[in-house]
């Protein structure tokens, strides 16, 4: 692996890490797996490693510039958000050390690699899931849903964006809800839909869409709260993440009636950008673009899912 | 209780306030405490009521030594501190302000409430205040605050009461009830030590002095063995002329208005209408309650006038900002120094010129020089007792944070001067310059509008006097015809009773 | 004959003192009436009682920060606070298997939390936003590290006897609208009864009156803190029992803005030295109503920022003009 | 000869005074030390010059914070008005390819920001902290509303000289470090050399005596928060250039509390009446270092929240035993 330029200095190799910082689940397991990675592969193999959570992106610029001021061998970046990263990874760019950007895109720069899951894929998935499922209603006429979005970042939009994009045009959506990726916040909204909207209003829904796993398990919550008269048709409720407590749901939701769904979209998967990093530290040329596959996991498959290598890792700290 | 002071010293930083003082209150006694501003009583006192620990030195009450005194000790010892600036919670009620920290309490966790108000309105009652103990005290005047603190101190069975200046704010019939109660338990052998700038105060109502200068204890003695002219000279160190100062001025000829007031109504006072000449000096006087201090305030914009007008040489005055009126040429020494005049984080020399920045000094850069000459010029003047003025305004003793207060409103020139209460805590000597003062700016052509209750100032400075009584004006008298029985009387109005 | 003297005394508030002292029942009643009009479904029993409910565990921290902010000081440690106690209370259910334990652990883990708050402000004489900005950061640190991330959840074995505390009803009435009930009854006498309650207030006063009238004020500024702490955990208690599962990173998140704005619209000053619990409590449900009237009305979810944020301040504008001034 | 007594004067300055008004340096001083031992590169030019371009965006920030505190309030609404600013100002870059055009329209949008606070809180009479948390809410739910969660991104055409704003040098030194020296020079000189910056402190001091010396305390406070948003106006023109591109949820984020901290641990009191500016540009590069102290020592991330409290409490704590008290 060793360059010339390495030959010169005494000096360790340097790998560099920047992430959000833990707000919710999802971010801080992620940085949890990130921060194991980074660590094995640094004692492994012997290079040092710098590693920055921030929670918005000035300060995210600052921890890049920060670590870019040490030299680095290679930059692993996950932006909070992308395009306010751009003239921070456009530095990085510019000292020649080789970028790998995980989860969001940075338009107008192409790092030395990009890697993500795929949130667009998750909503068009979940569009299709949808279609699938409410077939025979969707024939009679309009479905009502209600939809509880994460925040307004992009990841969000792109879940929904892909999800109007598959779903049929006799989704008819009720009312909006942003949960700022909160159980509890999830949990009021619903227990407030249910407590003052109309009976006939409450009846009509059939489905609810998600941005997360954790907003379902508020909802579960507040359905399970309910003391009212309406009569609950909501026949479906996704997810996304495909954690531990979601594969509760499938069996013991103790709620009857609803199915639920999700989609794979691991916290570990920050793993293979750190992989990717290494890689680079040893030479090695990598390829524009890796997609992280997400799965959909429902009441079908999530007992051959929790037996899966890739669950398995996901626990395994 | 006997209590002995043996050497106490004190210092604040650079600042030695105590150098080795002792004194002794016996049982049954009212000692007088006598000295210059900044000599040292309050901090001495301080000391005993365990505000702060001295440096060095005992007290020893009883026969016992007491040793790390707390506000919290002092209590138990059955000592009572009136200090000399207000403490008072303005928040609270007028009786949970009397039993803080001494709550009544019943079934062993609830305050008595009752038992409080009932007590506590006793003992206003008692003192003629005329103030309901259920009242929130943010309501009460300055002078009511100051009877509150008074009352305060009387609630238990104490054997030792500290008065700290404790009559700046009151009038002559509020005083002379306060000297009745402290003669009637002094009978029970409560002693009290009095602290005061007002030489005949001190010589009706003490028994023996101790008098402090500089720090340092000068002499004790028995005030029957002196008069006032020797204890002046006594606490100042030197030889001390009192001579009557408004005896050498002529009473002015009416000349130019330079303030003239119309029928003007406040929250406490209506109908107040009256004329300021020029080189005039009218005093105005009242009874706590009479309305005088907000008029004072809505003189100078700083309460809401519901009626009326006020106008000078140039017209009509906007009163609805103090800034304007200001600029119109009229200042004013606001009474309570604590609340309404000292910025507490603010240094000597900012305090100094506030009101010379917001009237005077039409820059928005400070030089810094002129500031300071500035303020040279008032040290001398008044004779303020600093050591930087750079130092924060409260290192100072009260008397000399007055002067400091005095001196922001005299660099502004005025034209017309309302000064309330301005003498608020000035020690003897002092007082006379500033009488002298006063008479220099009304020979300088300047007005003064004084508001006070003390009848020696009225006489020593008043062309004429005007008394309120219920917010209304009672009576305006001319040099000639007022005296203190027809100012009581007037301020009473039992005069008007009479006239009926 | 006293005793109605004394009543005549104590009864003669006068108008001015209604008004600013109830003027916070004008802002409540207001918004109920708008609540009504946007939805009259609004006054269904299941509804008001959800309003109790989910205003139950910030309502209780806010009881806390009413002493607080009575007394001149400020806490921004609430959420992370509650979140550290929720979390390590999971933990303790989860392996002692007992109610009582975990409840017991909540509120003595909260005296603590409250206790180092305390002691930094008066020890330490830094200013309680900057010591409660700093333990908030801390907390939140440290349960992120013990959580590593991932969430505490109840088990299995607990998980329906635990989850009643907080789903169940005694006699018909949620219990967590009993709880803070409770918690507004006790903390109301304590302020209104007791000695303490007037210290409180006094040094949010003048705390150099206070303190020359041989009041600890050290030792009231730290009780407040413990009392307030203590609350804390027991809203980490029942947060714990509402959520079964406690997020190490998100949990109680902001739980101080809406404390302190409930003791603000509920016309507590906040210079300190004057409060109403009952305005707390006023205060408390009045946001929960805006929250609700922003899902009746179906207002656009980016906007709900904007309206909390105007009725906020027309609700304490409307109690401030009353004041006069 | 009387200069010459007015120096004798000046130079009696007590010990007290020395220790009390330069204790900030004392926290600098040891943290300093602190990070050279961590790191001996730490003393390199291009780590120092980075500290301040850091620094720039919220040290401007904290610049206006100092007079707000100074005089007794609080402005919780930094983070979301520099977003609002920022986004809105990308707008005007996009549609009218002028760098001074959007200069100019975040320095006009700050002042009304900051006149809309002022106006709150003096008009109608509501305490600081509760208008700027509704501000804070309302702002970041405008600017959502007008991005529906989306970016706020600079176009192709402007985005290479925009850019070069805070990315440029001039004469080597970092654009931004230069702007945060300037403002604070600025700040400084208008708080010791102006009338203005007395009446500052003295509205901070006691604002009953500061009314009756003359001074119009809503006018001083208007423009207190005036100024400051003309400086949030001017960090937000510096963070659109920093990033070129704005999101609408997390821009901004958390500025608040880091003025404030950066105002506290620089020593001026939260208690308003006293302040010092170096002290607060001291203290935004104290939060600086704390933060490049964290990476250069490899601090597990979770644990970065509690190291950084504790840094705080420690460097605050530095300073007031140093006041004694
Ligand atoms: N907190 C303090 N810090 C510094 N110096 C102080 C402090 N308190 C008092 N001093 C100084 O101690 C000295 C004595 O002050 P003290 O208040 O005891 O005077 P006093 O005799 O009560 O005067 P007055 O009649 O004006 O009230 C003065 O020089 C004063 O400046
Ligand atoms: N008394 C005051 N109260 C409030 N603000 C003041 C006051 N005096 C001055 N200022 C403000 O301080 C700064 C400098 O003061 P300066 O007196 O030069 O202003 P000014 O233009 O003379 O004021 P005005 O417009 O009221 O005449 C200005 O920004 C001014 O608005
Ligand atoms: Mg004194
Ligand atoms: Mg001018």
């Amino acid at each position: 692996a060793g360059t010339g330029e390495q030959g010169k200095s005494t000096k360790k190799q340097l790998m560099g890490v920047v992430t959000p910082s833990a707000d919710h689940g999802f971010t801080a397991e992620s940085i949890r797996h990130c921060e194991a990675q980074v660590k094995a592969l640094a004692a492994a193999n012997g290079f040092d490693y710098r590693f920055m959570t921030a929670a918005e992106s000035g300060e995210q610029s600052n921890a890049v510039e920060t670590i870019l001021g040490m030299k680095p061998t290679v930059m692993v970046l996950w932006p909070v958000t992308g395009d306010e990263l751009r003239s921070a990874a456009q530095s990085v760019m510019e000292a020649k050390v080789p970028l790998i950007v995980y989860d969001r895109f940075i338009e107008g720069l192409t790092p030395t690699a990009e890697i993500s899951g795929d949130n667009v894929a998750i909503g068009e998935g979940a569009g299709r899931y949808f279609n699938d499922f409410f077939k025979a209603d969707l024939a009679k006429g309009t479905v009502n849903y209600l939809e509880f979005k994460g925040d307004s970042s992009t990841v969000p939009m792109e879940r929904t964006n892909g999800f109007l994009s598959t779903a049929d045009k006799n989704f008819t959506l009720d009312q909006s809800f942003v949960t700022n990726w909160s159980q509890q916040t999830a949990m009021e909204q619903m227990e407030n839909f249910l407590n003052t909207k109309s009976v006939a209003e409450i009846e009509s829904i059939k489905a609810i869409w998600t941005h997360d796993d954790e907003i379902v398990f508020g909802i579960v919550e507040a359905l399970k709260n309910y003391h009212g008269s309406a009569k609950i048709n909501i026949r479906l409720i996704n997810g996304v993440s495909a954690g531990m407590g979601f594969m509760d749901l499938f069996e013991n939701s103790g709620l009857k009636g609803i199915d639920f769904m999700t989609y794979t979209f691991s916290p570990s998967m920050v793993r293979d950008a750190v992989d990717l990093g290494y890689k680079v530290m040893k030479g090695e040329t990598l390829e524009k673009n890796y997609k992280v596959p997400t799965e959909m996991i429902d009441k079908t498959n999530f007992k051959a899912y929790m037996q899966s290598d890739m669950y398995k890792t996901r626990y395994s700290l | 209780m006997r209590l002995e002071m043996k050497h106490i010293s004190k210092s604040f930083g650079p600042v030695r306030a105590l150098k080795d003082v002792s004194f002794d209150v016996q049982s049954g006694e009212i000692h007088g405490l006598l000295g210059e501003n900044g000599a040292g009583k309050t901090t001495l006192m301080n000391v005993l009521a365990g505000t702060f620990p001295q440096d060095s030195g005992n007290i020893i009450i009883d026969g016992k030594e007491v040793f790390g005194m707390t506000p919290k000790k002092s209590n138990d010892l059955k000592i009572r501190f009136i200090h000399q600036e207000l403490n008072l919670c303005n928040d609270l009620k007028v009786y949970q302000n009397m039993f803080l920290g001494e709550e009544y309490s019943k079934h062993g966790w609830k305050v008595d409430k009752e038992r409080e108000l009932i007590h506590a309105q006793q003992v206003l009652d008692s003192m003629n205040t005329g103030i309901d103990a259920s009242t929130v005290v943010s309501e009460l005047d300055t002078a009511q605050k100051q009877l509150v603190e008074i009352a305060r101190a009387l609630l238990f069975e104490s054997e030792l009461i500290i008065m700290d200046e404790p009559t700046t704010a009151l009038n002559s019939k509020e005083i002379e009830k306060l000297f009745s109660i402290m003669s009637a338990l002094k009978e029970k052998s409560v002693s009290f030590i009095y602290i005061s700038h007002k030489m005949p105060e001190l010589f009706s109502i003490c028994d023996r002095y101790t008098v402090l200068r500089d720090g340092e204890f000068i002499q004790s003695g028995f005030f029957k063995d002196i008069n006032e002219q020797g204890a002046t000279e006594l606490l100042i160190g030197k030889r001390f002329v009192a001579a009557t100062i408004r005896s050498a001025r002529a009473v002015p000829a009416t000349s130019g208005m330079v303030l003239k007031a119309t029928n003007l109504c406040g929250a406490s006072f209506k109908d107040i209408s009256f004329t300021l000449h020029q080189g005039e000096i009218v005093v105005f006087t009242g009874l706590q309650g009479s309305g005088t201090d907000e008029l004072a305030t809505s003189l100078f914009g700083a309460s809401r006038l519901t009626g009326g007008t006020v106008e000078t040489k140039n017209g009509l005055l906007d009163m609805r900002s103090i800034r304007d009126v200001m600029r119109s040429g009229i200042g004013m020494i606001p009474r309570n120094r604590k609340e309404r005049g000292i910025l507490p984080d603010l240094s000597i020399r900012n305090n100094n010129s506030l009101a010379f920045f917001t009237a005077k000094h039409n820059k928005p850069f400070v030089n810094r020089k002129e500031e300071i000459e500035r303020f040279e010029k008032s040290r001398k003047r008044l004779e303020i007792k600093v050591s930087s003025d750079l130092d924060l305004i409260t290192s100072l003793s009260g008397g000399n944070q007055q002067k400091v207060i005095l001196s922001r409103w005299l660099e502004l020139d005025s034209d017309v001067y309302i000064m309330d209460n301005p003498t608020q805590g000035i020690d003897v000597g002092a007082k006379f310059a500033i009488y002298k003062l006063v008479v220099e700016l009304a020979e300088q052509g300047k007005s003064v509008l004084f508001f006070t209750s003390e009848y020696p100032e009225i006489h020593q400075l008043a062309d004429r006097c005007f008394v309120l009584y219920k917010g209304e004006i009672s009576a305006q008298l001319t040099r000639e015809e007022f005296s203190e029985e027809l100012i009581m009387a007037c301020s009473t109005g039992t005069h008007r009773e009479a006239h009926k | 004959m006293k005793a109605l003297a004394l009543n005549g005394k104590l009864g003669k508030a006068s108008w001015r003192n209604l008004t600013t002292n109830y003027s916070h029942w004008l802002s409540f009643i207001l918004l109920m009436i708008v609540a009504v009009i946007v939805s009259p479904s609004f006054l269904s029993w299941n509804n008001i009682t959800n309003q109790f409910v989910q205003g139950a565990v910030v309502g209780i921290c806010a009881m806390g920060m009413s002493l607080i902010i009575s007394s001149g000081m400020i806490d921004l440690s609430v959420g992370s606070s509650v979140a550290l106690i929720s979390a390590l209370g999971v933990n303790v259910l989860n392996s002692q298997h007992s109610l009582l334990l975990c409840l017991v652990f909540c509120l003595v883990a909260g005296m603590l939390v409250g206790l180092i708050n305390g002691l930094l402000v008066t020890k330490g004489r830094i200013a309680p936003f900057i010591v409660t900005l700093a333990t908030m950061s801390a907390w939140r640190s440290v349960i992120n590290q013990l959580g590593q991330g991932g969430p505490f959840t109840v088990d299995k074995t607990m998980y329906a006897s635990f989850r009643n505390i907080a789903a169940g009803r005694t006699l018909g009435i949620p219990n967590l609208m009993l709880f803070l009930i409770i918690v507004t009854v006790v903390t109301a006498l304590l302020m209104s009864k007791t000695k303490f309650g007037t210290y409180v207030y006094a040094v949010g006063s003048n705390q150099q009156a206070a303190r020359l009238s041989g009041i600890h004020v050290d030792r009231v500024k730290t009780l407040i803190f413990t009392y307030a702490g203590t609350l804390y955990g027991l809203a980490a208690f029942l947060l714990a029992s509402r959520l079964t599962s406690i997020q190490a990173a998100s949990a109680g998140s902001g739980y101080e803005m809406d404390a302190i704005a409930a003791v603000a619209i509920g016309g507590t000053s906040m210079e300190g030295g004057r409060g109403k619990i009952i305005g707390t409590f006023l205060g408390v449900l009045m946001l929960r109503i805006i929250n609700t009237v922003l899902i009746m009305a179906n207002v656009p979810p980016f906007l709900n920022g904007l309206v909390t944020g105007v009725i906020i301040i027309v609700a304490v504008l409307a109690q401030s003009s009353k004041k006069g001034k």
